[in-house]
């Protein structure tokens, strides 16, 4: 059982991987990063219950902090694109380049 | 066989709900899809006898980052034509896929390595709020501590980067 | 004679150097500081010289722990192969200030520095030590050529730069690939350049690494095919800079071929010592074909310079006493040639606004205290008997014959080389109906006239009586030809051939 | 315990220094020149306490503190030492550059301060989860310090590029992590080190999924290829002083780092050796490609900075796992750091209002107009290039040799080679300061002479440090 | 067996001294107030008369030893020392460099007495006498040196003063231009003189570098018949260069061309003979290999056959003489080709009495009708300068090989030698040359001398040289009637004094070959000798007009285009070399590597920029990239 938790996680990292990869919209990118915490989360709980520490159940609350600080952050820099240009394209912010 | 079945149907859920995200084209609703995703996980995680990183799920992740970010989309106002114009997504998802698809194997390649270990759901106090609690605040201390630091940071810098203060005094 | 006189000579001209560069001083104090310290270094170089014992072994040490984890040294030592390159950057170097009187205050500081850090080079005992001061010395060449050189000097400047520090990064490696074998064979870590000839060196990675020294030296000296910086850098360079490069720094290539390439890569040296022979005696007659074609007589003067450092490459890779101890001798010789060369090549563009040399002729009947001196400097630097080039390029040619007959035929017609491109100069420069830019030339003063005047006697000296410079020379290069011998004999075959193997399959 | 906080006096300095200036800013007396100086006074407090602790308290080499989450060795007091010397310095400059460039406020050093706080912990942590967070408080920090100028869209888009991609890289770190725990059962370096001596590397598919999941964030943060792309970007965008502390101190936080999680384990640093030799190789190789192309100097100086990046990926790989004492890769960061830092420390004073002058061509004929500036600058250029006497070089030779000892030749002439490459774009701003005639006369005063000072302060340890003797 | 003496170093010190003194005193005051011209002239003379007296000194010495040992030794001080090689600075007097120590010095201090008139007036007046001190001290250390190092010192000391006195006047391009191919070309010899000496010295050289070491160890081992004759052949391409010979011959009559016959004249009387000297001194070689011997005597009798070729068609009146100057080297050479040191030594000896004579003789013709040197605008001169024609008629019959006057006999001791020893072939050229001398020196004397003045304007003006002219004019033809006499063989009654003065320093073998040889070779030269002086008389005894040439007499009369050959084989080319060598394998072979890694370095430099797009996504795809093939690269590790 424990193997399909594992497939899970990584199903759902690899697809918060495409989405990063593909994906122009800013909200899309940063979700995706969040799922793919989400997914490594669920690897520490499954690891936390075969271990039957609860250690991994510690790292996954400070990844949750983490993850609140890092979208936070990723939230205001959004609102700062946003002022600037109006867009939520990654695209659009390529002039530094070359 | 019960766990199985709300395994399989949380399982579903959450990759419908992460597909979802990746697809859909308004940040809106990948927002509401990936919330599906996250409690679908907080339903594992009660499955994998996490009480309580099941309730911190709900709480913290789905419940406040997520209406952040909602927050946020709403606040911006996003019109359909702020939103990026992509015609190719699906091509640049799949191309992404085939691209991941090593990492995926390797991942699943190393996962199939470990032993086989059931998850039945422990019966003691195993994930409870005391004993994670107790664990916390003796031997994880210093990282305790230390997210305190960063979540300071974090406010310090939504606060500058965000905020309308002038710039210098 | 006092304890720390090597340091002195090295540090003198760094720390003056450095304090001219840092202070607003004006042209004529830093003219006048760089000839008083030059003029200092020239007596401490005597004094040493005086002192000089020709044990063959290294003298005047100084031994200061550095980085001691790694055996590294501040170290310094001359014995009589380094003693004369030492001597001549002290003996010519105090010429430039008597003769460009107007340069600005950086020019005479880079060529303070320049000083300090050729003698370092020679002086060090340490390959670390020798590394640092073989990379400081390009250093003050870099700014004098960017900042004074001719209109063409940027190219000119980057591809001096980067060729020679490309090369001597290489070196680098082989340096630290030494260390790492002694510590290896040894069992501690050292970098001592005495000690580096009982390595015991076989291999693929030995190879490399002499290759990794022969390409930076080869580079400096400038061997051929590696010359093809030198003739826009020294035609471009001021003249001060192309003295010091054609007169001592290239011999400071050659040195390090003598001190690091022959010593301890004894067996890849005798294996590669053909092709690099060939490369001496290819450079020369290429170079020396070359300069036939050049209108621009210092650029003539630079292939001339390059020709010359083929044969006295060549002395070093015939593995003879004699050949070995002409190309040192042939080192002093044509640093005193080539150096008042391009002195005067410098004098006359300064004096005439060309390099031309179509531009050019009749300056014998304007200044014929000029043209005397150019005309023995030149009869030196083609090898006439009765002056210091002959000496050198005799025994060259005598060991190269020993060494290959193909070889020292070949070399021996730089005997006719030599002789096509410069009589050729003399002719259009000193001979001929006075040019009309040559009309006004001016006779050297009587300061210059003077300043010159012991090193044309030195070209006499060296050529008439050579004995006391080469008793002191002959230790040393006996030396070098007793070491392998003894080397082998110390070192267990086996047990050195053990340790030689691990550190190559690590 | 009192001996435990006496180890972390440094770290409790900056981080309730920080804490301090952030409350402090709120008033509105508070200007931030005296932010400036208040934080470099707490960096200069932090740095003097770490130096004594260094030199007198000569603890056990891995006292454990907290646990055995935090580990205070003398590699990471070295490193701890750059670190406060460059968040030192960085106030200084900034200070200077503030007074020109007008979008500073009191929490700029503040963040600096809890970016050094994030390093510092770095530097000790010795558990994955708190090199995570230890790593998040760093980058944000580092994240907003870039994004600080609002009004500048480079500078948006710069915090924009680095925010996603080193969220990215962090996820990346947790599932390593994740995949750590799941092989070990802790995250403790101690416990992981225990289960590889007792497992082995090779039996345990897990660990090396996890290691090589870790390792990636490390060599993003690094500018590794291929992870490397963003750091011109980002260098770019951020503002002088910000990039100079970035490329500092934020590296060799990154290097304690990742040293100390190589030096677990002799099979976990051996099992990644050919990676990390290729990683390195095509480091300095792409890192120097880029640099070559660049007119931008602080786009050159941020490739470069990835080409320093694969020397130090050298160092890793030659470097010993018994007797572990990071000495070559302290001296190689302190080196670099010292002269990184004092580039851009004039670059600081001397960029102009709103950073007017950015590629080559604007420092032409600098060396006439600022002949100090200029020596200072090609001083600084020369140790990074690596030549002799500056620190730069013994930084290299101490690598080369390293490599060499470990029998890394390949390795070692590759990374020559390398700068043999690098040579020409360091040499092109010599070339510009002082062999062009000046398009214009930099007439304009330092706004202040605090970042001159420290440019010639940093000068002095260019040269001094190539002097400190190390053991390899 | 050998005597030291510590003055030997001192003759050619003081030219040399002198040189060093004239030639300051020249350059401190040429451009200022100039100092009398009798100044220099006496120093000048100081250093060749004193030489000269120490010469009489040496030769008294010589003469008062019994003839086995007569070797007088001075070593200076050590030269250079390493390894084996040790050279010093040392002087050797032994009979044959005492006879050529005897007339170098005493020809040159005439020359200089001479110059002292000559020159005067010239604005380079000490520069001329340095060089020609100069000169003097280089060829006494040439001739005195006790080793073919010191020898070869001297040997290139005359190069460069022959280099100096002949773009003496450098104004003009075409005199340096002479002095230049006279400098190269002798060096191409000295090029072989070096080799020799290289391989004589790593085969004997080890035991002591001076000839009477080499002469004790000529017979080790290490001097097989190989060596000896490498050794042999390349010190006689030194002598070929210094002396004239084929196929280095063509500096000299350039040489000639230059503007003093005061230079040329040393050029012809003393400079020239060095390659003879230096096969006599190495007799001790050349004795070995008998090769080597025949080598060196068929190279000089056919450079004698084509100089008289040469000399036949020739107008100007110095290059006349030059090529005879070539002709009689060419015999020399065939002397002591065929071993006949001695009579080679001899022909020297006696030749350079003569042959001064006819370039003084030469001069005073030029210097009387204005530097005129083409004889087709001579003419009928004999009344007008009676002594000068007088002399000059001497001078030419003792070139021509009339007996008694000298070069008859040394000229016929070459030849009975050639065919005593059985070189029929060489005797037989030698013979047609005597002819062909004959010929062009009375067409000369008859053209110059006799037969109607051609330019009247000249003629008008010319007059009988002054005395300090005539003088050595008659000095010498004092000289060239009676030197013969001092080798005279015994078919005349004489006792070959020369020859037995040499016996101790050459290696020969006197060849007796019967009264029946000796009268056939004489007789067979005073024969070519009646036929070419009858030619001679037929065609120009009672004045003839400029002859227009046609066919081989034009072709000769352009010297076979030798000249015109060597510039098109080897100058041209020489020269197409190194501007292909700069202009083209410079840049486009040697240095191509480095340009093109300079360019390859830029345009990679160039192309990464595109990686960097600027496309944050692009950048996370670039990570993934990277990601995914360790990820694959570890998925087979793990395997």
């Amino acid at each position: 059982m424990m193997h399909c938790y594992l497939y899970l996680s990584i199903i759902l990292f690899c697809l918060g991987i495409v989405g990063v990869i593909a994906r122009r919209n800013v909200f899309t990118v940063f979700m995706s990063v969040e799922l793919m915490l989400n997914a490594a989360n669920l690897a520490f709980i499954t690891f936390s219950r075969v271990h039957e520490s609860m250690d991994g159940h510690v790292l996954a609350m400070m990844v949750m902090a983490v993850a609140a600080a890092e979208a936070a952050l990723a939230l205001a820099v959004v609102i700062l694109l946003h002022k600037h240009k109006s867009k939520l394209d990654t695209n659009v912010f390529s002039l530094l380049k070359g | 066989m019960f766990a199985d079945g709300l395994f399989i149907g949380f399982a579903v859920l959450a990759v419908l709900g992460a597909v979802g995200l990746v697809l859909f084209r308004h940040p809106m609703n990948g927002a509401m899809s990936f919330v599906v995703t996250l409690i679908s996980l907080a339903g594992l995680y009660a499955l994998l006898s996490a009480k309580l990183i099941f309730a911190l799920q709900l709480i913290v992740y789905a419940g406040a980052i997520m209406s952040l970010i909602v927050f946020i989309i709403m606040f911006l106002n996003i019109q359909p034509g702020d939103l990026p114009q992509e015609e190719t997504k699906l091509f640049y998802v799949l191309g992404g896929g085939i691209v991941v698809l090593p990492i995926g194997l390797f991942l699943a390649k190393i996962v199939k390595s470990l032993p086989e270990h059931s998850t039945e759901i422990l019966g003691n106090n195993f994930g409870g709020v005391k004993e994670v609690g107790l664990l916390l605040f003796r031997d994880w201390l210093i990282p305790f501590e230390i997210v305190s630091i960063l979540l300071l940071v974090s406010l310090v810098g939504a606060v500058i980067l965000a905020g309308k203060r002038g710039t210098t005094k | 004679m006092f304890e720390h006189v090597l340091s002195v000579i090295i540090f003198l001209p760094i720390l003056a150097g450095l304090i001219l560069l840092a202070t607003p001083a004006s042209r004529s104090v830093a003219r006048f500081t760089g000839l008083a310290v030059s003029l200092a270094t020239l007596v401490l170089s005597l004094d040493l010289y005086a002192g000089f014992q020709a044990t063959g072994h290294l003298e005047f040490v100084e031994n200061i722990p550095w980085i001691e984890s790694l055996g590294i040294s501040y170290a310094l030592g001359v014995d009589g192969i380094s003693l004369f390159i030492l001597m001549a950057g002290s003996v010519l170097l105090p010429l430039v200030y008597f003769v460009f009187g107007t340069r600005e205050k950086g020019y005479y500081a880079n060529l303070l520095l320049v000083q300090g850090a050729m003698a370092g080079a020679v002086c060090a005992a340490d390959m670390i030590l020798f590394y640092i001061f073989w990379e400081v010395m390009l250093l003050p060449v870099f700014f004098m050529l960017g900042l004074y050189g001719g209109p063409q000097r940027l190219p000119a400047t980057l591809k001096i730069t980067l060729y020679t520090i490309a090369g001597s990064l290489l070196m680098l490696a082989a340096i630290v690939y030494l260390g790492v074998s002694y510590h290896a064979q040894f069992g501690e870590w050292s970098f001592a350049m005495d000690k580096m000839a009982a390595l015991n060196l076989t291999g693929r990675v030995a190879a490399v690494a002499f290759f990794g020294f022969m390409i930076a030296f080869a580079i400096k000296i400038p061997l051929f095919p590696f010359h093809t910086w030198l003739p826009d850098a020294y035609t471009e360079a001021p003249t001060a800079t192309t003295f010091v490069l054609s007169a001592i720094m290239a011999k400071i290539g050659v040195y390090g071929v003598i001190r690091f390439v022959v010593p301890v890569f004894d067996l890849e040296f005798a294996r590669f010592a053909i092709l690099l022979a060939y490369a001496g005696v290819i450079g020369m007659m290429y170079c020396g074909l070359a300069a036939i074609a050049q209108k621009d007589f210092k650029r003539m003067l630079a292939f001339s310079s390059a020709s010359h450092m083929g044969v006295i490459a060549l002395g070093v890779f015939c593995m003879n006493i004699q050949a070995l101890t002409g190309s040192i001798y042939q080192i002093v010789a044509h640093a005193t040639s080539t150096g008042v060369l391009f002195l005067f090549a410098g004098i006359l563009e300064e004096r005439t606004n060309t390099r031309t040399i179509d531009d050019l002729g009749g300056i014998a009947a304007k200044a014929p205290v000029f043209a005397l001196y150019f005309a023995i400097a030149m009869l030196a630097s083609v090898g006439l008997p009765g002056t210091s080039g002959f000496i050198g390029e005799f025994m060259i040619v005598l060991g190269a014959i020993k060494f290959n007959t193909a070889v020292g035929v070949l070399a021996g017609t730089t005997l006719i080389i030599g002789v096509c491109y410069m009589l050729w100069m003399f002719q259009r420069v000193f001979f001929e109906k006075t040019a009309s830019r040559s009309e006004n030339f001016k006779e050297l003063s009587l300061v210059e006239g003077l300043a010159f005047l012991p090193v044309i006697l030195l070209i006499i000296v060296m050529g008439i009586y050579p004995h006391p410079f080469l008793s002191k020379i002959t230790p040393s290069t006996a030396l070098q030809f007793a070491q392998p011998a003894s080397v082998v004999a110390q070192a267990p075959a086996s047990n050195a051939q053990n340790l030689g193997l691990t550190i190559e399959q690590k | 315990m009192t001996n435990d906080l006496m180890l972390l006096m440094p770290l409790i300095i900056v981080g309730a220094g920080a804490i301090l200036l952030m409350i402090a800013s709120t008033y509105d007396k508070f200007t931030h020149e005296l932010a400036a100086y208040g934080s470099a006074g707490v960096f200069a407090v932090a740095f003097l306490v770490q130096l004594s602790s260094c030199i007198a308290g000569n603890v056990a080499p891995f006292s454990e503190v907290f646990n055995g989450i935090l580990v205070v060795s003398n590699f990471s007091k070295a490193a701890g030492l750059i670190i406060l010397a460059c968040g030192c310095f960085t106030a200084l400059s900034s200070q200077t550059y503030f007074r020109r460039n007008n979008f500073c406020s009191p929490e700029y050093y503040s963040l600096t301060a809890f970016a050094a706080a994030g390093m510092l912990l770095l530097t000790m942590a010795q558990e994955l989860i708190s090199v995570f967070i230890a790593l998040e408080i760093m980058s944000l920090a580092i994240y907003i310090l870039v994004g600080y100028d609002r009004k500048n869209v480079i500078s948006t888009e710069a915090v924009l590029k680095y925010l996603m991609l080193g969220a990215f890289a962090g996820a990346f770190f947790v599932m390593g992590s994740a995949l750590v725990y799941g092989a070990a059962g802790s995250t403790k370096f101690v416990k992981i080190g225990q289960y590889l001596a007792a497992n082995g590397m090779l039996h345990s598919p897990v660990m090396i999924g996890g290691a090589f999941f870790i390792m990636v964030a490390f060599l993003f943060k690094a500018a590794a290829f291929p992870f490397h792309a963003w750091v011109v970007d980002v260098y770019d965008g951020a503002s002088v002083p910000v990039t100079g502390y970035m490329a500092t101190a934020l590296k060799t936080a990154i290097f304690a780092v990742f040293a100390n999680f190589l030096v677990i384990d002799g099979a976990l640093q051996h099992k990644w050796i050919t990676f990390l030799f290729y990683i390195s190789v095509l480091t300095m190789f792409v890192g120097n490609l880029i640099a070559i192309g660049q007119q931008s100097l602080k786009r050159m100086l941020a490739a470069s900075g990835i080409v320093h990046s694969g020397y130090l990926l050298i160092a890793l790989v030659a470097v010993g796992t018994k007797d572990f004492t990071g000495s070559v890769i302290a001296f190689y960061l302190a080196a670099y750091a010292a002269s990184t830092l004092g580039i851009f420390t004039a670059l600081s004073y001397l960029g102009g209002t709103g950073e007017a002058r950015k590629t080559f061509d604007d420092f032409k004929g600098l060396a006439k107009a600022r002949p100090y500036s200029a020596a200072a600058i090609s001083i600084f250029l020369l140790s990074m290039a690596g030549i002799p006497p500056t620190a730069g070089f013994m930084g290299k030779f101490y690598i080369i040799t390293s490599a060499i000892d470990a029998g890394q030749i390949t390795l070692a002439v590759l990374g020559i080679v390398s700068s043999i490459i690098s040579m020409w774009y360091y040499l092109r701003l010599i070339i510009a300061m002082y062999f062009h005639e000046a398009s214009e006369q930099f007439d304009e005063p330092a706004p202040s002479s605090l970042a001159p000072v420290c440019t010639f302060i940093l000068v002095l340890c260019v040269f001094a440090i190539s002097l400190y003797p190390i053991a390899v | 067996m050998e005597q030291s003496v510590n003055y030997l170093g001192l003759i050619p010190l003081f030219p040399l001294l002198g040189a060093v003194l004239i030639g300051l005193l020249h350059v401190f005051t040429c451009n200022r107030t100039k100092l009398p011209e009798k100044v220099y002239g006496i120093l000048a003379c100081v250093g060749p008369v004193l030489s000269f007296v120490m010469a009489l000194k040496v030769f008294v010495a010589l003469k008062g030893l019994p003839p086995e040992s007569r070797f007088l030794v001075h070593k200076a001080f050590t030269w250079f020392s390493v390894g084996d090689l040790h050279i010093n600075m040392g002087f050797l007097a032994d009979p044959l460099s005492c006879l050529m120590l005897l007339f170098v010095t005493f020809i040159g201090s005439l020359i200089h007495i001479y110059s002292i008139g000559y020159m005067g007036g010239d604005k380079n007046y000490g520069k001329f006498f340095a060089y020609m001190n100069l000169f003097l001290g280089s060829m006494l250390v040439l001739v005195l040196g006790d080793g073919p190092v010191v020898m070869f010192v001297g040997w290139e000391g005359v190069g460069l003063c022959s280099y100096l006195l002949i773009s003496f006047y450098s104004e003009d391009r075409s005199n340096v231009l002479a002095g230049n191919k006279a400098f190269i070309v002798n060096r191409v010899g000295d090029l072989g003189f070096v080799l020799g000496m290289s391989f004589l010295f790593w085969a004997i050289g080890a035991q002591g570098f001076d000839y009477l070491s080499l002469k004790a160890h000529v017979n080790d081992p290490a001097m097989t018949q190989g060596v000896l004759l490498t050794v042999c052949l390349l010190l006689f391409v030194g002598a070929t260069g210094k002396s004239a010979q084929i196929p280095l011959y063509v500096w000299l009559p350039d040489a000639m061309a230059g503007p003093t016959p005061v230079s040329a004249l040393i050029h012809a009387a003393t400079m020239v003979t060095a390659g003879v000297y230096m096969v006599a001194r190495f007799s001790f070689l050349y004795a070995e290999v008998a090769l080597a011997g025949s080598i060196v005597a068929w190279v000089g009798i056919l450079t004698a056959l084509l100089a008289a070729i040469f000399g036949m068609f020739q107008e100007d009146i110095k290059k006349v003489l030059a090529y005879s100057t070539v002709s009689q080297l060419g015999y020399m050479f065939a002397g002591v080709g065929v071993a006949a040191y001695s009579a080679g030594i001899f022909h020297v000896f006696t030749h350079a009495f003569f042959k001064a004579l006819l370039f003084l003789g030469a001069g005073s013709v030029i210097y009387a009708l204005h530097h005129e040197q083409n004889i087709w605008k001579m003419g009928g001169l004999k009344n007008k300068m009676p002594k000068t024609y007088v002399t000059m008629v001497i001078g030419a019959l003792a070139l021509a090989g009339c007996p008694p006057f000298s070069g008859f006999f040394s000229k016929d001791e070459i030849l009975y030698s050639a065919l005593a020893t059985g070189h029929f072939g060489i005797w037989a050229v030698g013979v047609l040359v005597a002819g062909m001398t004959a010929y062009y020196t009375f067409r000369m004397i008859f053209v110059v001398f006799h037969g109607e003045p051609r330019d009247h304007h000249a003629y008008e003006h010319a007059q009988e040289s002054p005395a300090v002219m005539t003088v050595p004019l008659i000095i010498l033809a004092v000289g060239a009637l009676f030197a013969g006499l001092l080798n005279l063989p015994a078919i005349f009654g004489g006792d070959q004094i020369v020859s037995h003065w040499l016996a101790p320093s050459v290696t020969e073998h006197h060849p007796h070959a019967g009264v029946f040889i000796e009268i056939l070779a004489i007789g067979a030269s005073v024969v070519a000798f009646a036929i070419g002086i009858k030619i001679a008389y037929a065609k120009f005894g009672k004045g003839a007009p400029e002859p227009s040439f046609t066919g081989f007499a034009d072709f000769a009369y352009h010297k076979f285009y030798v000249d015109e050959l060597y510039d098109k084989v080897i100058v041209q080319p020489y020269k197409a070399i190194g501007s292909s060598i700069w202009k083209v394998i410079e840049p486009n072979v040697t240095d191509a590597p480095v340009k093109g890694v300079a360019r390859l370095y830029m345009v990679l430099g160039t192309a990464f920029k595109v990686f960097q797009v600027g496309y944050v996504r692009v950048y996370a795809l670039y990570m993934v990239l990277g990601l995914s093939l360790m990820s694959l690269l570890l998925s087979q590790s793990l395997n």
